[in-house]
């Protein structure tokens, strides 16, 4: 049900996630993309580093699935966080899943990339146009 | 005891070191942990009031017992996705 | 901003959608694939056959995506949907689309998904395991 | 007046063709293509309440007028998706 779960510095190939979650048993397929945005409340982004305390992000992702698999009819899921240097444009983060009807599959997918972005341990540090760096550390 | 303590992000850049080597009670907890960091670098202080520490790759509480043979590892807000 | 409204009997490039709506000006990209179910309230499905009454279905399906973008702040979207006989498995429409910040992504596609459940002229023809064939139309 | 109706799936189906003549007043609305196609294709009265009529190309409301040169269709509820 659960298939690849993973913390990688390599570019995330989305359509073989999405491959590997289609299935004849789903009607429905949610696939997300978190990609490289360009501007952040006026500042222009040249780069992002993404820092990971790789073994436990990836228990985390593992533990969200599962929780989300028990919440939800999901059929196959796959979820992968890319760490390391980003340029512009680029997947940062990619969830795909697959459920018999299309609510869930929706509901799912917004779940767990909440849960993604609330207690997976990685961090991202924005490369400004203007020369600086700056670590992203949300109500701190 | 002494704890080899890991660092990520803001943290490890305002300590300087990816990896601290902290002095707490012997029968210390993940409380006397916080106390140890901001007293030994002040210059963390900002970031400590909403640290995460996890021990063995848990999330811990703040009561939670550190062993000298812990994992144990500090870090500010995530911010992945 | 919109980018291919299709009705096409050719199987879909939903990475081809993806492609075309992933831009730097939009930190997040969802992917929706509805595909050939093999299984409905208890009964096995061996096809479907969808027939359109294409003209008006694309005119509707343009008239979706432009009230999307009134709604949302959408960059990109992209959206096909197949006819004629699709086998198990296969995907019979998709909508991908890039919004700045995840929430819009996700409300935006949900929101056109049953948008053209409830409005573009397209129907479905189950073709069960048993033999038998049967339209479906909701409420009727 | 003579009016040719494209006709979708399930309705098509019942009434064995894709396309029939209807004749309707000649100040003829959509409610009147209704009626006339169930006078005219009795077996079609189950789908009739739900029946949905696009003229033009647009979902049309039983007061809009329907035109000789008017491309008129009939369809059950749509099940796409």
């Amino acid at each position: 049900m659960i298939s690849t779960i993973a913390i990688t510095t390599a570019p995330i190939n989305y359509q073989r996630l999405v491959e590997e979650v289609r299935t004849p048993a789903a009607g429905a397929v949610v696939l997300f993309l978190g990609t490289v945005r360009e501007l952040t409340a006026g500042k222009q982004t040249l780069s992002l580093v993404y820092e990971a305390y790789t073994e436990m992000a990836q228990k985390q992702m593992a533990a969200i699935a599962e929780e989300a698999a028990t919440r939800w009819p999901i059929a196959k899921l796959a979820a992968v966080h890319r760490i390391g240097p980003l340029g512009l444009g680029e997947v940062a983060v990619a969830v795909a899943l697959s459920t018999p009807h299309r609510a869930a599959a929706y509901e799912a997918n917004t779940w767990i990339m909440e849960a993604i972005k609330a207690r997976v341990p990685i961090w991202k540090q924005e490369h400004w146009a203007d020369g600086t760096t700056e670590w992203q550390h949300p109500s701190s | 005891m002494q704890v080899a303590v890991l660092l990520f992000a803001r943290l490890k850049e305002l300590v300087g070191s990816a990896a601290v080597t902290l002095t707490i009670p012997s029968a210390g907890t993940v409380a006397d942990i916080r106390a140890a960091l901001g007293d030994a670098y002040p210059q963390t202080q900002p970031l400590l009031a909403h640290l995460l520490i996890a021990v063995d790759k848990e999330y811990a509480a703040p009561d939670t017992r550190v062993l000298p043979t812990s994992e144990v590892v500090c870090f500010p807000p995530v911010s992945g996705g």
